[in-house]
Parts: structure tokens; C-alpha cells; sequence
């Protein structure tokens, strides 16, 4: 018997988020598949004070941080690729507001792998005898740092090499192609380091650009590389990495991702940023709207699109989303 | 008659003859990828690329990826796996050939510094800086695993200084034997590769001497543009300019034009 | 541009192992996907002395022991589950002749990962504590074992837990449902720990139930869990895993399966097995003949077929297959 | 008017009676997984079963599988991964609720022992086991990481030792607290089912006592078949025969009728 997982998102960071958590999103790289919708509605929702665990800055990242709703964070790569510097995120850090420590991005993935885990600790290789190692903006005054990445010394040889803190972050909102109603989820595309993430987290709710029956994770059980045992939840959003790109479903936004970045770099294009595109919708065809539906259109004429066609015998209609959903209850209701 | 050229076609043409046929090389945005499919393109057709990512098998499709989960990297790749994979399994392990990165200052042992600069340095507490830079990313990991890896960095003084005052990415630390002490199974920075020539290091103390010039530069202008006090490997010599094969392969690659900006 | 590495079963013994190896295989469950068919060959070739790492044991292990080809192995697992123990390796193990160092079914997969990422060591929260640890048939004077898995202490905390060596196969002989001509790879079912094994071993090579286009990996990326990048060579063998399943292919010779376990019980069972189902075939079709041909399309109507079902259309025939292998000079030749 | 039933199907009823609805649950092939999914069928429909090599959503089609790949528990699977996962992140992690182990041996302590037997002892150095039997398979991750892992074995004194040669799967080692000396993350052993009843250890010094004894048997009978000296704990009661409900809910599970072969 199965249970539909499925809820709204404003329900979804309602339920799942508080002022001052670790919130972990942002495992997919700068450009790609990022919860980006969660990061909004956080900020709709208010949500400050938070401890940012995101392997590579997104725009998810650039905005809650130039909203000043990021206390800490810890990433591996602070900018947006070709986009340039994450000027959000710049801006908070050079001001001292948002306090951001410094890791490589396979330290990163190695983090959540030993969280996964539950290591007390992952061997590195890499970090070491870098600054990276010898400095820690959480702990200013250590020089060289002595908590942030130690040595540990290999019982076999004898060589020292360091020891990364793992990361269990409380909630991790993940961004993923196609998801099921019980939290199965595919995804296309480098997995960056979602499924570290996805057993890494306490919680996980899954963001899914669209949703399909159960019957094709069962034709594709290999790409469901997120089982539904680690999902607490499951939020519908087409769109929902944009102005990111999500493979097999619509491209990057590029014109968006320049305007957006440039108007976080002042914080008066912030406030003028939040106003339109944080405030400026209720809902998913608004929210659509929002971006234009010309643009959606267009930016779903992707080169990748072919990616999505074996899938979609499988996905279901919005009505049909919209009966799955009203069938979950607190309780969990079955649904089939 | 030689053809028309920009400086960063010169430093992507330059970078690119350093990957040779059949290595595994693992190439970041931009500059690093063209180079990196330049020279798939024109003298390694059996180069394996991918990217951190862990995207195998793909060539870029109309236009510079904006990143390396760009869906123009993303359409025709054969398969895709994750950071843990491509970082870890297959760079940091000490299994690529050759990285590709990018630099904010590097100084005179290769270290490279992508993450701030600190006005007057950051002191002996740490302190946020001045210029918030994009941090390591996957840098770090090529610098550290892979057997070797290339510099790509415009030339200028602020950039090539004496010591960058935060290390990213390990060059070879204080030089000589210094990554030794830390068991990196990567060899090191083999070329810094720039937008006025190309500098290689001491095959003892490993400081960065001058090994090239381009066409459009000189040793003089090099080493004024240089923080430290440049010297120059014995048989140092211009860089042959590129090739209309070598100029037509690089464009083919550089579909939208991008270094034709620069 | 692209390189055919097909090759024949044959070759790919001759060309890339050697007596005393470190062999991998087995990287899958005892009765599933596993190169059964690859110890076949190893034995026709007279291999011997190997040292094998194989994280559970297979009807390739039980075989290559009872053969007298194994004088060290390393596993998690060494019974064949329902089927109940492997006589073979328990012979040979009972008698001396093959020395076991036992670990288990986790601590084999974190020591290839451990290989994978060349690693010093690899932290263990299990095996501690238990003769796992204490216990060791490589090392039988220790008592307790030191060297087998030492202590380490967490920097961070100071709690001591155990740490795992890494493995680095000199050669691996993986089992994979398909594979196209480049070495790109797709297992249906678990993976168990054929990724991981994919980058710990220091040569790779494919044997694969079906060859497809790669037009096939292109269209699911996300499902080429083992690039090209990683493998040595491929070779196209149906029924490799015979007896045991495949899934989407062929179901477990419960029948086989039983008198093969049977056979191995002897030395006598043993040389008559060997004389029939070792040396008793000289391609896949003689191969196929002596399973026989009503067995295999028995076998072959497994309630899983339907996961084959998206990439029929990307199958090669044989006379493709053979096409494809005469093009491969051990220079390379471009095949497309 | 009870139904007639096999010891083997007491025993899997009795298992499956310790695992509750929502549970995250691993189970390995056989008797194991016939309790488990009995308890799916009966009493426990959200629990949420895998197998070590990462097969999840899945419930076996066409009869008892022969191994946790056997096509039977892959034919209608939501997910497939790796070893890793399943045992690594779901089970060493702490995060499994509740896990299902054999044994060859298991003693007061309720340590298990599936690597072999060695007649007299190992002694000080290390020699083949006389009988070699399965090794430790994935029960040792369960039994250092399942919040709690119930031990499924039949009842017969060369079975119930004081003391196993072997240490495969840790139990309560020897007794107390001694398990936190390791910093195990799992709770250790909450129940021995066997073919006669029910053992579950003492709150405080973790050794192994009587707490049931199905209708075909008696405490006496149970002490019989143990070689340590087995103590009963206070409400020790005869454990209820299985209902209609659940001898129907097991025997559509167990198709083939393995377990009224016992």
C-alpha cells in the first residue's frame, strides 16, 4: 500500500522549515538543477537566520543571501560559472552579514557522503595544505585552523592526511526531474550530488518539474536513484530551477539569470527583485506567468528534450496532480 | 602570411597543445573547455574529456556552455554521474591526465587564488574579504589529484604576484619538494599558460620561469607584467602562432565567437 | 571520434591476465549478475594461484575454487543464499587450499570505494568489535589482529573506530546487462558493487549479456553508471551469468544451479563438471547448445523482461556484433 | 479451534509480529524475508522494506527468491542502487529501524556466529574452520547499525552456546554496556525467535532469557535445547498461536509453501 507524499509547496516550508536551520539545497551546479521555488517561498515565508549548506552557489543561494536570510554558509564554489561572481552573495559576505566557509567541491560531496554514512569523519586527500585547510571563517581566530579540516594519520602507513566534518543538514530541499506521488524521483543530468544529499539530510523534500505514476519508476528502477524511504515529502513546481536549467525539461534563462544577477548586486535591486519575483505570484500558472509564457515555451525547446521522452507516457496532468494532492492528508492517505 | 588572431585564441591555442591524444582531462567552463575541445578537435581526437559534473562523452552544442551543467554540454552526452564520481573516483585518485583552471592571482610557485582578495592581506585572524572571488570549486581537487594540470590566467601585475595571499589550490607550495610533506599523488601545475606567453617551472625549485612568448609579446613586456622577479628557462623561445588548421579547428569550437571578443 | 574495444572472451583472458592476479569479479549477489562465464575462461586458459576479491561469492568463485585456481580470497559472503553453502570454496577452503580473509558485504564495497578514490583507508562503524576484526586467515599468528583493520581515532571527537584497506584489483571482469562497442555500460538491477569496483580496479573489463547502439547511451545517460572512460575492453557474451539471472534477461537454472553446487561438492563431481560445462564449448553458440537452446528461451521468459523492453530497439544482432569486433586492432581503429 | 501450523510457520508469525507499521526494515533472502513480508501483509502495510543490494518497493512475485537478486524480488521494484546504499547509508547510519539476521551459533550474549566451526576452538592462531559456513554477509552492518535486529535460528543446543568460536555479527558481546566501548549506532539484538519461542535479553546485563514458548513447546523443553543456563524473565507467558488472519496473511506470502515443509 502507498501513500501520496504530495503538498503544496507554501505547506512544505511551512511544515518542514524554521529561522536559524541547516537548510542544505543547491546540489546541483550553478546553472542546473537547484531547488531554486524553495529558496523563494522561504523568503515569502520569512525565514532568516539560516545555515546555508549548498555544495555550489546557485541562484538559490545568490538570493536568500542577498535578501540577508543566510546567517552561515559552508560551499564548495561561490559563484555562477560564465554567469561571473554571485553578486547576492558577494555582497552579503563583503559585508560581513552572511559568514561563508570555504571548502573544494569534492570536499563538499565528500561531506555529505560521510553524513550518508554517519562517519565521524572522512578521509581527504585533497584541501590539504591549503588555505582552505589553514583557515576557517567560522573559526577566525584559529591560524592555522585546527577544527576545520585535522590531520589524521593513515594506521596503515603512517601518512597523515585530513579528516572533513561530515554534514547531516535538517532539511534538504532537492530539486529532481520527475518524482512520483510517494517520492520516487528520477533524475537527468549530472546528479552534482543530490543522492549523497538525499541520505545525508534529516529530512528530505523533493521539488519535481513534473510528476509521473509510479509505473514508470518501476520500468526504470536503475534512474530512481532517490527511493521514496528517504523522501518526507513531494512538491509539484514546473519551473522550479529557473532561471537555472534542468535537463530534458527547459533550458537556462540566460537573459534572467544576467537581470537577476545584476540586480542583486544593490540592495535596492534586491528590494525591487523580491518585490516582482519573490511577492509576485500565488501560485503556479502565475507564477508561470510571471516568467512569460512565450519564454516558458521557448526555453522548453531544449536541445536536451529528447531526454524526457521515454517518460512521458508516465506524466500526469496538473488535474490530476491537484487530486493526488488533495487526497494527502497529515495521516497519509492511500492513493492507490 | 600569418592569420588574424585575438590574444585568447593565442592562450587557447597554447593551452590546447598541451593535452595530448588519448588523455583523460577533465575541463571547466569557458576558457578551459574550448581550449580543452580545441584540441580534440584538431590534434587529440581520442581525448576523453569530462567535467566535474561527471559528464562523459560529450562535445558542446551551439555555443560555450554557461556552465558545466549546461544543457549545451548536456544533449549529447553518454553518461552522466556526479561529482563524487568525476572529483573523486577519477581526479583526485590520481587518474586524469590533465585539469584545466582558471586563476584570480597565482604567484610564483603555481599556487592559484580564486577565493578573495584581502587589502593588505587577511592577518593572523581571518577576515572577510575586500573581493569576494568564487572560492575553489573543483580547482582545488585538480590541483591536488590530477597528474597534472594548466593555468590559464590573463597576464597582468595584480595577477602574477609574489605570494597570493589566500592558496585555493596547491601549486607547489613554497617549492622545491614541498607537496611531498603532503602525500599529493598529483604532479603539480606542468604550464601557467597566458595571455602574453607561457611560463614552466624549475625542474628543481619549481618557481615559474619564463618559457615562451607569443608573437604580439615579448620577455620584456612579460616580465613587467610579472610581480616577481621573472627569470627564463634555458632555451625559452617564441611560441609558433597558430596554424589555419589550428585557427579553423579553434572556431569551429568557439561557435559563438567568444574569443574573438577578447 | 570513437574507438571499438570489442573483443573476444578468448583475447581478453589471454591478453590481460596472468597466474598469482589479483582478479575481481563476483560484484554482484550470489545469485545474480556476476561474469561467470568470464572464470570459464580462465580456467580454459589454465589460470591459477589468483587471488580473488569478490564481494560476495558466486557460482565464478565456488567454480575457480574447487578447481584448485584460488590461493587467496577476499569476501563478504561466501554461501550461494537459498542454494545454501558453495561447496567448491568450502572444499577448498575446509582443505587448506584456499586461504579466506573474511569481511562483510559493507566493508567490501567501502574498501573498493576506498580504491576508487585512492584513499589511504576507509572508516569502518562495522566489523569493529567482532572477529572480523580480531580474526585474520591472512595474517593467522595475530591474536588479535593488528594490521587487519587497525583503530583510528575521530580527530574530531577522539572516539576510536575502525579503518578498512582500501582495494585496487589489478583486473576486473564485470558483468553488465549492456554495453555499447566503446565501453559504456547499463546494469539492470542492483548494482550491488559494480561501480564502485568499475573505478578500484586498475584494468576493466565488460561482460555483457547484450550489445547496443551508442545511440542507446545517449538517449539514458543518466542509466551508464560505468563510462567508457573507466573500461579496458568489452566482450559480448550471452547468458555470461548462466546459471545464475540477469535481470530483464534470463532467470536463475535453479536446476543448474543446484547440480552445479552439487558437482563442486567433489573432486571427482568437479573434473566431470569441467570436462563438460568448462571445456565443453568453443564459442557462444556451442555455448548456448550446451546450456541448451530450450533452457535458454525458458530462461529468457523471466517476469523482469519488461525492463529490457526501452532499449530493444538499440540491440545489436551477432553478425553487427562481429562486424564491430573484426574492425578492433589493438591499435584502435575508428568504428564509427 | 486453532488451525494447524509448522514450527517454521510459528516462527516466521512470531518474527513478524516485532515489526511495526512504518518501519524501515531490511531483510535478507528465506525466512527472513517471509516475516517480513507477512508483517506487510497482516499488520505493518507502510513498512518500508529493502534488501542489502539496494532494492527497494519491491515484494517477491512467483515464489520464495533464491538470493536478494534472484528475478523474483527484481520484478516490481520502485528502485534499485547499490550495497553501499542500502547497508551503508540506510543501515551502518543508524537510520534502519529494524533488521532480520540468521544463525549457525548464537550465544547468551546473543552474538552470532555464521563463519564456521571449528571443532575445540579456533586457539591462538588462526586455522581454517573445520566446517566452513557463510561468513558474515551483511547481518554484521545490521548488527552494529539497525536501531534494533531480531535473530531468526532454530532451537537445538549445539545451536545455543555459551559461548560462539566466532564472532561474526556482534550481539551484546559480553554483556552490560560493552557495546558502547565500539560506539555502535545500533541497539543490538531485541529478540531470538526460534522454532520454540521467544528469548529477549535482560535490561541490564544483556544476557539472553526465556520470554515465550510457543503452544508445541514448554520451558522446559526450551532450557533443554540451550547449553547455557537459561533464566526466564519475569511475565514470561506462552506466546499466542497464530491467528486465521495471519496464518492466511503468511501463506499468501509464502506461495510455494516452504515453510509448511518445516
Amino acid at each position: 500500500m502507498s501513500y501520496s507524499k504530495l503538498i503544496s509547496l507554501a505547506e512544505a516550508v511551512r511544515r518542514h522549515t524554521r529561522d536559524g536551520q541547516q537548510y542544505a539545497s543547491g546540489a546541483a551546479l550553478p546553472v542546473g538543477s537547484d531547488a531554486v521555488v524553495f529558496g523563494r517561498e522561504l523568503l515569502r515565508q520569512g525565514r532568516r537566520d539560516l545555515h546555508a549548506i549548498f555544495h555550489c552557489s546557485t541562484q538559490q543561494l545568490n538570493l536568500l543571501a542577498a535578501a540577508g536570510a543566510v546567517a552561515r554558509v559552508e560551499c564548495g564554489f561561490s559563484g555562477l560559472e560564465v554567469f561571473g561572481f554571485a553578486n547576492g552573495l558577494r555582497r552579503a559576505v563583503e559585508e560581513g552579514r552572511t559568514v561563508l566557509e570555504d571548502y573544494s567541491n569534492l570536499s563538499m560531496a565528500l561531506r555529505l557522503l560521510g553524513g550518508a554514512m554517519n562517519w565521524p569523519f572522512v578521509p581527504a586527500t585533497v584541501n590539504i595544505g591549503s588555505d582552505l585547510q589553514y583557515r576557517s571563517a567560522f573559526a577566525p581566530d584559529e591560524h592555522p585552523a585546527r577544527h576545520k579540516i585535522p590531520a589524521v594519520a593513515d594506521p596503515f602507513s603512517g601518512r597523515e592526511i585530513g579528516a572533513l566534518s561530515p554534514l547531516r543538514p535538517a532539511l534538504a530541499g532537492i530539486h529532481v526531474s520527475l518524482a512520483d506521488p510517494l517520492g520516487n524521483a528520477i533524475m537527468l543530468g549530472t546528479e552534482w550530488s543530490r543522492f549523497e544529499l538525499s541520505r545525508a539530510a534529516q529530512k528530505v523534500i523533493l521539488v519535481a518539474d513534473a510528476i509521473v505514476d509510479t509505473a514508470c519508476m518501476r520500468q526504470f528502477p536503475n534512474l530512481v536513484r532517490i527511493p521514496d524511504v528517504v523522501v518526507e515529502a513531494v512538491v509539484w513546481w514546473p519551473f522550479g530551477a529557473w532561471p537555472q536549467a534542468s535537463p530534458g525539461l527547459y533550458d537556462a534563462d540566460e537573459e534572467h539569470m544576467k537581470s537577476m544577477n545584476q540586480a542583486l548586486a544593490t540592495e535596492e535591486g534586491t528590494a525591487a527583485y523580491l518585490k516582482r519575483f519573490v511577492e509576485g505570484y500565488s501560485d503556479v500558472p502565475s507564477y508561470l506567468d510571471l516568467i512569460g509564457r512565450d519564454r516558458v515555451r521557448q526555453l522548453a525547446q531544449t536541445s536536451t528534450a529528447f531526454l524526457i521522452d521515454p517518460f512521458r507516457r508516465w506524466l500526469q496532468t496538473p488535474a490530476e496532480i491537484t487530486a493526488l494532492s488533495a487526497s494527502c492528508s497529515p495521516a497519509g492517505e492511500v492513493y492507490r | 602570411m600569418i592569420a588574424e588572431y585575438t590574444r585568447q585564441e593565442m592562450m587557447a591555442i597554447a593551452t590546447g597543445r598541451e593535452i595530448r591524444d588519448g588523455e583523460l582531462a577533465i575541463f571547466g567552463v569557458g576558457l578551459s573547455m574550448l581550449a580543452g575541445f580545441f584540441a580534440q578537435a584538431h590534434h587529440a581526437p581520442r581525448v576523453r574529456a569530462m567535467t566535474e559534473g561527471g559528464i562523459y562523452g560529450a562535445t558542446p552544442l551551439g555555443g560555450l556552455p554557461w556552465g558545466i551543467e549546461c544543457n549545451r554540454i548536456s544533449s549529447n552526452a553518454t553518461s552522466f554521474t556526479s561529482a563524487l564520481d568525476a572529483l573523486g573516483c577519477l581526479v583526485a585518485s590520481g587518474r586524469c591526465d590533465v585539469g584545466i583552471i582558471g586563476a584570480a592571482q597565482v604567484d610564483r610557485f603555481g599556487n592559484v587564488n580564486t577565493t578573495g582578495i584581502w587589502v593588505g592581506g587577511i592577518g593572523d585572524a581571518y577576515r572577510p574579504p575586500n573581493t569576494r572571488l568564487t572560492g575553489a570549486g573543483g580547482a582545488n581537487d585538480i590541483a591536488c589529484g590530477a597528474k597534472r594540470f594548466l593555468i590559464m590566467v590573463g597576464h597582468e601585475p595584480k595577477r602574477f604576484v609574489e605570494k597570493v595571499s589566500y592558496i585555493s589550490s596547491p601549486g607547489y607550495l613554497d617549492g622545491d619538494d614541498a607537496r611531498q610533506r603532503h602525500g599529493f599523488v598529483g604532479g603539480g601545475p606542468s604550464a601557467i599558460i597566458t595571455t602574453l606567453g607561457i611560463l614552466r617551472p624549475h625542474p628543481e625549485t619549481k618557481e615559474f620561469h619564463l618559457d615562451g612568448w607569443f608573437g604580439f609579446s615579448s620577455p620584456d613586456q612579460i616580465r613587467h607584467a610579472t610581480a616577481w622577479d621573472l627569470k627564463v628557462l634555458p632555451g625559452a623561445r617564441p611560441v609558433p602562432e597558430p596554424s589555419k588548421a589550428e585557427l579553423a579547428a579553434l572556431r569551429k569550437v568557439d561557435v559563438t565567437g567568444a574569443l574573438r571578443k577578447g
